[in-house]
């Protein structure tokens, strides 16, 4: 596969892997965070932990749009499918996430909701030309790269009077998010956030270009390497901050110049903001309220706005207090200094947001990682 | 394990949970159904082992048996039963009808996304009780989850095998002219039970479904004669498919008597009311042999012997017949055909 | 996050539909948010959809890159040895 | 029959007609769906007999083998198969993992109201063009039929029987540390072929199903050595959910090397596309095998001088682990645990 | 089961019998028609024919309404339920009845109609309760028996204001069908009617009493003696019969005193005549058109009719041209008169209307007198 | 045609219900068509109605009838044997 496989070669990660490794100070501790779940990705598939010095940790963000989707945004999927009977369309990555009394979108689909999973918002529209009788609701996640789509599928919608369907909006955006890892309140609960630069996101970029955080590493003082979601992007990218950290830089730096420019999509740029506008604030799991975080759909849409069209009132609900998704999704803890960790909560039954998508800090760890701590294993049998 | 954390693992809600997708996928979550729902219920080596197949010790030198049946019953739960310990009944009694011991079964689940673990659990506890009553054990078995609207509750195949001894040769083929017909009791019940429960009929009665193994039964009887021809069990169908069944394997004719075949009073009146024939209602714990006519009274001796024959009878006789037609001499004194069931069988209003 | 992955576009289709291929499988997204998108470009797909595009030189920039490295890399290998 | 009129019944209608409720009642109608459609494609003297089971020649002196499989697939026909030959590969699969040569098949059909009768005999063919190839006739079976909405077109399960020659003595728990891992082919075939007719996703692909019968891999793999303890099909959950129930049975670890498991391109690509991982999608005709270390050159070889097992390679080493994990050497250089599945594989956008 | 089984005595049924033999003169032939599908079964499943003398003989009539069912109404039923998308509901007697395209609501079931079985029509209307979403009509079939409790059905539907609920009226008309056999102009097709007198319907007689009858005995002619449906109430009715044409009377005769009088049940009569009117024509299988013969709904109930409500259409469609059942529900034919009676034309597959329900005199004889018929032989294989 | 069968009316329920027994089964049935139906009357039913009522007298006398032709019959059959 062009342009995916050159850059997953063994080989030339095992050079950035020495570079890396002489270029770090010996008597320096490195701590970045890669934001996005695909970095985490990335690096639990390829196993790329192994490949970095000791003193070299890699902190997993908050960069998943299903880990940080809060348990009343899926109640309210589940409401609309269980009690108002829409036909919920939702993406595969929402499926198991869990949600209030024990339910999830795959156990409200057991008790009879009609839940359907869709490759593309597009296949949600299909199915709302298809079954004009009933109300059709896509369930919206996602982040920047996410929001195009769905704002073209609004777009089509109105152009073709579409009257049974609509979109629960939780789509949220990643520079918010960055910087409140560093300066929300909660920061002082946790002590200093020792994050020494960023693994900036790739895909997301590819939209909103690299822009957007320049004002963050110039206001924060932290490096930001934009970086591609195949491996040797991902060690490029540490590379690249080692050396900003090693020279007191902190600037924006692009390691996926294949992809993303200063600009981004301009054209998918304007098509948001001509459907969405900014919501005051938006609940993310494990971080809490986050101002200006997220959009919602513009006035001018709301017929097609599900919270608006089935009055959804949005009632906030706590996580599990053994869970410290917070402290890991600001780089103060990892996965294991969780007294629950691999044990009551799994990605059977994942209790805390880090454990919900394959992408979350504790879920990667658990699945890609966890050999690394022998105390913790897994079995079916009691 | 040495130095571990402690294994918690949360187990499976069987009191709220249902079944879902993920439970059919292959992974921990079906592994975790299998372990803590089927395992624990139909418990032994075999299914504990956890492999593919079950590897089992036959007899040798006698001829094996296999017989298979899905079980697909609406209502699930019945007076008198439920899917699960029919879907043990039906296959060992195939396998009787053909004249084996049984001695183990295979069970196929498929399961509807949204089924009560609660209810399966009881379905499978039904299960199990069955097969450990008969004594014919579990030893293999498969699991598949479809969704929601794909399915109907749970649908169960079991597949049974089992070795005929030498010498006994039980076929459908084997009725001979002048044989006698043996009825091991009262026809229609379980028809009538399962009727009672559905939404659109629902009745009263205090009927229940005789579901039984008739393994025990046969036994008996191939031991009290070795003339027995044919062995068969008006399930689906009732009585008068099975009949006509048997004459067309055999090329021959039949001859009833109205009189002698037993019906409850409660199954009459349910096939007064919704206009049905209790010839034509399923059974599941009765059997039809036929026998040398001079065999018969010790065959009925040997059936009568047994709590699962005690009302038997002899209800007939096998003619030569091109036409291979079953006729009764009614009770009211006339005589008609008694043919094979078109279609459904459907309560009537006319 | 954000699955997405460079793709061939070989077909434009009414609708602002493209094909595309990826290590020969085919199949139709839309190309609406890439309205610059010519065949035989490269499409970065995501939930059926290009959301942008691949600059080969860029690609083959950052390629060498890493090879540069190799190069500079075999001087620390051979201390490693 | 003599002087009889001229025995003229409307056959079923193959083309156009339906399964309806009336097919799976017991009565005429069963009968005839049975008569035109399953008996003149399976075509054998056990089904003719028409009987509740088939009475079958075994073997003696051997360990018998049974395994059950449920076979739901959506689609029906998918590139490369459908769930007519899945039905009689799955099973017969399950009994060569077990060390048996198959001998016989059941089959329980579960038919939906409205199917299409025309794809019914389709299926049903290939079917009988499975089990004739394998030499594993289908010798008893059943056949219900479901209100519409409350099935899926047809379900199949099938129960198959077997033998194992004494000294063969393959099971999950026979893995030790030290053994070598064996697999058969490329993984994720089946999975992709059928991901990619499903509506939802459809996307066009030249990859077809690798449903085979493995049987005749497993007997000259058996005959290469003796030393194989550990068969298996990675079926549902794919090679990780396989390797790691043969972990938990054999109470070991694993090791695996990524660069050797051989995945086709295109099922990379779709994997690629659909956010899914290879390792944990289902394959239909490989296996997995686990053999003393110094007996894998000998049983690759076997493997690789059958069609089926061209490409067989070995792809890790069991361990001893408290943990059972299966870690794997990424290709890239790194190391992770390769876990069981969690719930359904589900195509993902992150 | 009391007032049933001393009905069903053998016993008795010999005496009555001998009293038959004795009775009858030698030299003439009786041909009695019993009108009512009920009395034919009794015949064929007691084996009543055996019972009567040889110069005695049973003609089956029209009184099945499942039997006279003409195709365009089954037609219309299948249309309701696969283009109009409605839930048909139906007795399961109608279920196999074939339509025109080797259709049948059976069929139509599995290609998709949601076609469902009731009891009674206060299922159907609860059906209609309970899934307001939904079209449902029932279709109603039946003589003066099952007339009133339609009516009944469509006067609380009107009082709860029910919006989704409709009947195909396919209701029938019992006196004017017995009249049509004698006087229809097909009765020149067949040479004059050799029947001698009629076993009077049981249970339509409940409803409408003995009196619509009178008019009938006096102007054609013919005795008429209304009887029940179990085996001894048959034998005495044609007693009764042979006595009166013994002594060259034409009365109507009450066997069924224990439930019919005179005036029959004047609340169900007047119940009916309140929601339905009398139609000016209607086609009767196997009969043709027969004036005045059915009913149809009154327009202060139009919106539940359901030809009104969906814009039904009918449209007669003829019987297969080697059926004869026209002949056959005159009295003129028997069943094994039919060139395709038990090979083309079987229980499985019904070409004509007299073997479409197990009422119908072909298909009684099939399934109960066949076996005197010695060519004629059942058997699946070809 | 017609199936209906009398059955003995055991309890009057509101909504001119009525719950009447056969052999045994009890079933819940329509009296709204024979409104003068008590406890104990024997109703025929039919569709789930009951739309007529079995006069005991009458079947008394109907049956007396029938053992009436029995006696007469007496003749005839000693002629036969
Ligand atoms: S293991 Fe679970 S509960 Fe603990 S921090 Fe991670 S997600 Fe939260
Ligand atoms: S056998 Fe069939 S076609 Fe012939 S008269 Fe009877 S119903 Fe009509
Ligand atoms: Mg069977
Ligand atoms: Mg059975
Ligand atoms: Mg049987
Ligand atoms: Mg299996
Ligand atoms: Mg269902
Ligand atoms: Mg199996
Ligand atoms: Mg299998
Ligand atoms: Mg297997
Ligand atoms: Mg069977
Ligand atoms: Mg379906």
């Amino acid at each position: 596969m062009k342009f995916i496989d050159e850059f997953r070669d063994g080989g030339l990660a095992r050079k950035i892997a020495d570079r890396i490794a002489s270029e770090v100070l010996p008597e320096r501790l490195y701590s970045f965070m890669e934001f996005c779940g695909g970095h985490t990705h990335a690096i639990s598939r390829y196993g790329i932990g192994e490949l970095l010095p000791a003193n070299l940790r890699m902190v997993h963000g908050p960069g998943c749009p299903v880990c940080v989707l809060p348990i009343g945004r899926v109640d309210l999927a589940i409401e609309l499918a269980l009690a108002q009977d829409a036909i919920v369309c939702t993406y595969g990555d929402t499926m198991r996430v869990p949600a209030s009394n024990g339910l999830s979108m795959v156990r409200a689909k057991a008790r009879g909701g009609d839940i359907r999973m869709v490759y593309s918002c597009a296949d949600a529209l299909e199915i709302a030309r298809r079954e004009p009788g009933r109300e059709v609701v896509f369930f919206a996640i996602g982040f920047e790269t996410t929001t195009p789509p769905t704002a073209l599928a609004l777009q089509k919608a109105r152009a073709e009077g579409l009257r049974n369907f609509s979109v629960l909006c939780c789509h949220v955006l990643t520079p918010s998010a960055i910087t409140h890892i560093l300066e929300s309140p909660e920061v002082r609960q946790f002590g200093t956030v020792p994050i020494d630069g960023f693994v900036g996101p790739a895909h997301v970029s590819i939209v909103i270009g690299s822009g957007p955080y320049e004002h963050f590493a110039q206001e924060y003082r932290k490096p930001v390497v934009i970086a591609g979601f195949e491996p040797l992007d991902v060690m490029q990218a540490v590379l690249m901050l080692v050396r900003q950290v090693n020279e007191g830089r902190a600037e924006v730096e692009n390691e996926f110049t294949r992809a993303v420019d200063r600009d981004g999509n301009l054209h998918a740029q304007a098509l948001v903001s001509e459907v969405f506008e900014l919501r005051p604030s938006f609940e993310w799991r494990g971080l809490g309220e986050v101002p200006y975080s997220a959009l919602k759909i513009r006035p001018g849409f709301a017929e097609f706005d599900a919270e608006r069209r089935f009055g959804l009132d949005y009632r906030p609900v706590p996580d599990n207090k053994a869970c410290e998704c917070g402290a890991i999704l600001r780089g103060v803890k990892k996965p294991t200094d969780c007294k629950i960790f691999g044990t009551v909560c799994t990605p059977e039954n994942p209790v805390g947001s880090c454990m919900v998508s394959s992408e979350g800090a504790c879920a990667a760890h658990y699945a890609y990682g966890r050999f690394k701590d022998i105390p913790v294993h897994a079995e079916v049998t009691r | 394990m040495s130095g571990s954390r402690k294994d918690y693992v949360r187990p499976l809600d069987l009191r709220n949970g249902r079944v879902d997708m993920g439970h059919g996928a292959g992974g921990r979550s079906s592994a975790q159904l299998i372990e803590e729902l089927f395992l624990a219920a139909f418990d032994n080596d075999w299914l504990r082992q956890g492999d593919d197949g079950a590897s089992l010790a036959i007899p040798s030198g006698a001829r094996m048996v296999m017989a298979t049946d899905g079980h697909v019953v609406s209502p699930l739960f019945f007076p008198g039963g439920d899917v699960g310990c029919l879907s043990v009944h039906g296959t060992i009694n195939d396998l009787a009808m053909c004249g084996a011991k049984p001695l183990y079964l295979a069970a196929s689940f498929i399961l509807e996304e949204g089924f009560p673990l609660a209810d399966l659990q009881r379905i499978v506890a039904s299960m199990a009780a069955a097969s450990r009553a008969a004594g014919v054990p579990v030893v293999t078995g498969d699991t598949k989850v479809v969704e929601r609207g794909k399915g109907d509750g749970v649908f169960i195949s079991t597949t049974g095998i089992g070795v005929a001894p030498a010498g006994v040769n039980v076929a459908g083929a084997n009725a001979r002219p002048g044989d006698a017909i043996l009825l091991s009791g009262t026809i229609g019940d379980h028809g009538v039970a399962v009727l009672s429960k559905r939404q659109a009929l629902d009745f009263e009665t205090t009927i229940t479904s005789d579901t039984a193994a008739l393994h025990g039964l046969v036994a008996a009887m191939l031991k009290a004669s070795s003339r027995i021809g044919v062995l068969r069990d008006p399930t689906r169908g009732g009585l008068a498919t099975t009949l006509n069944e048997i004459a067309r394997q055999s090329k021959v004719g039949m001859v009833l008597e109205e009189a002698a075949i037993p019906v409850l009073p409660q199954v009459d009146a349910a096939c007064e009311l919704l206009g049905l024939d209790p010839l034509y209602v399923a059974n599941e714990g009765k059997l039809v042999a036929i026998c040398a006519a001079d065999a018969a009274d010790d065959v009925l001796a040997a059936m009568r012997a047994h709590p699962l024959g005690e009302r038997a009878v002899r209800i007939g006789t096998v003619t030569e017949d091109p036409h291979r037609f079953v006729q009764m001499n009614t009770r009211f004194g006339g005589r008609r055909v008694v043919d094979w069931l078109s279609g459904e069988q459907l309560p009537r209003i006319c | 996050m954000c699955l997405a992955i460079p793709t061939r576009l070989i077909e434009v289709r009414p609708g602002a539909q493209g094909l595309v291929e990826l290590g020969g499988i085919r199949k139709e997204i839309s190309i609406a948010l890439v309205p610059e998108a010519r065949v035989g470009d490269y499409v970065i797909v995501h939930v059926g959809h290009a959301i942008g595009m691949i600059d080969p030189q860029e690609a083959e920039r950052t390629l060498r890159m890493f090879g540069e490295l190799a190069a500079l890399a075999q001087e620390p290998e051979a201390r490693t040895a």
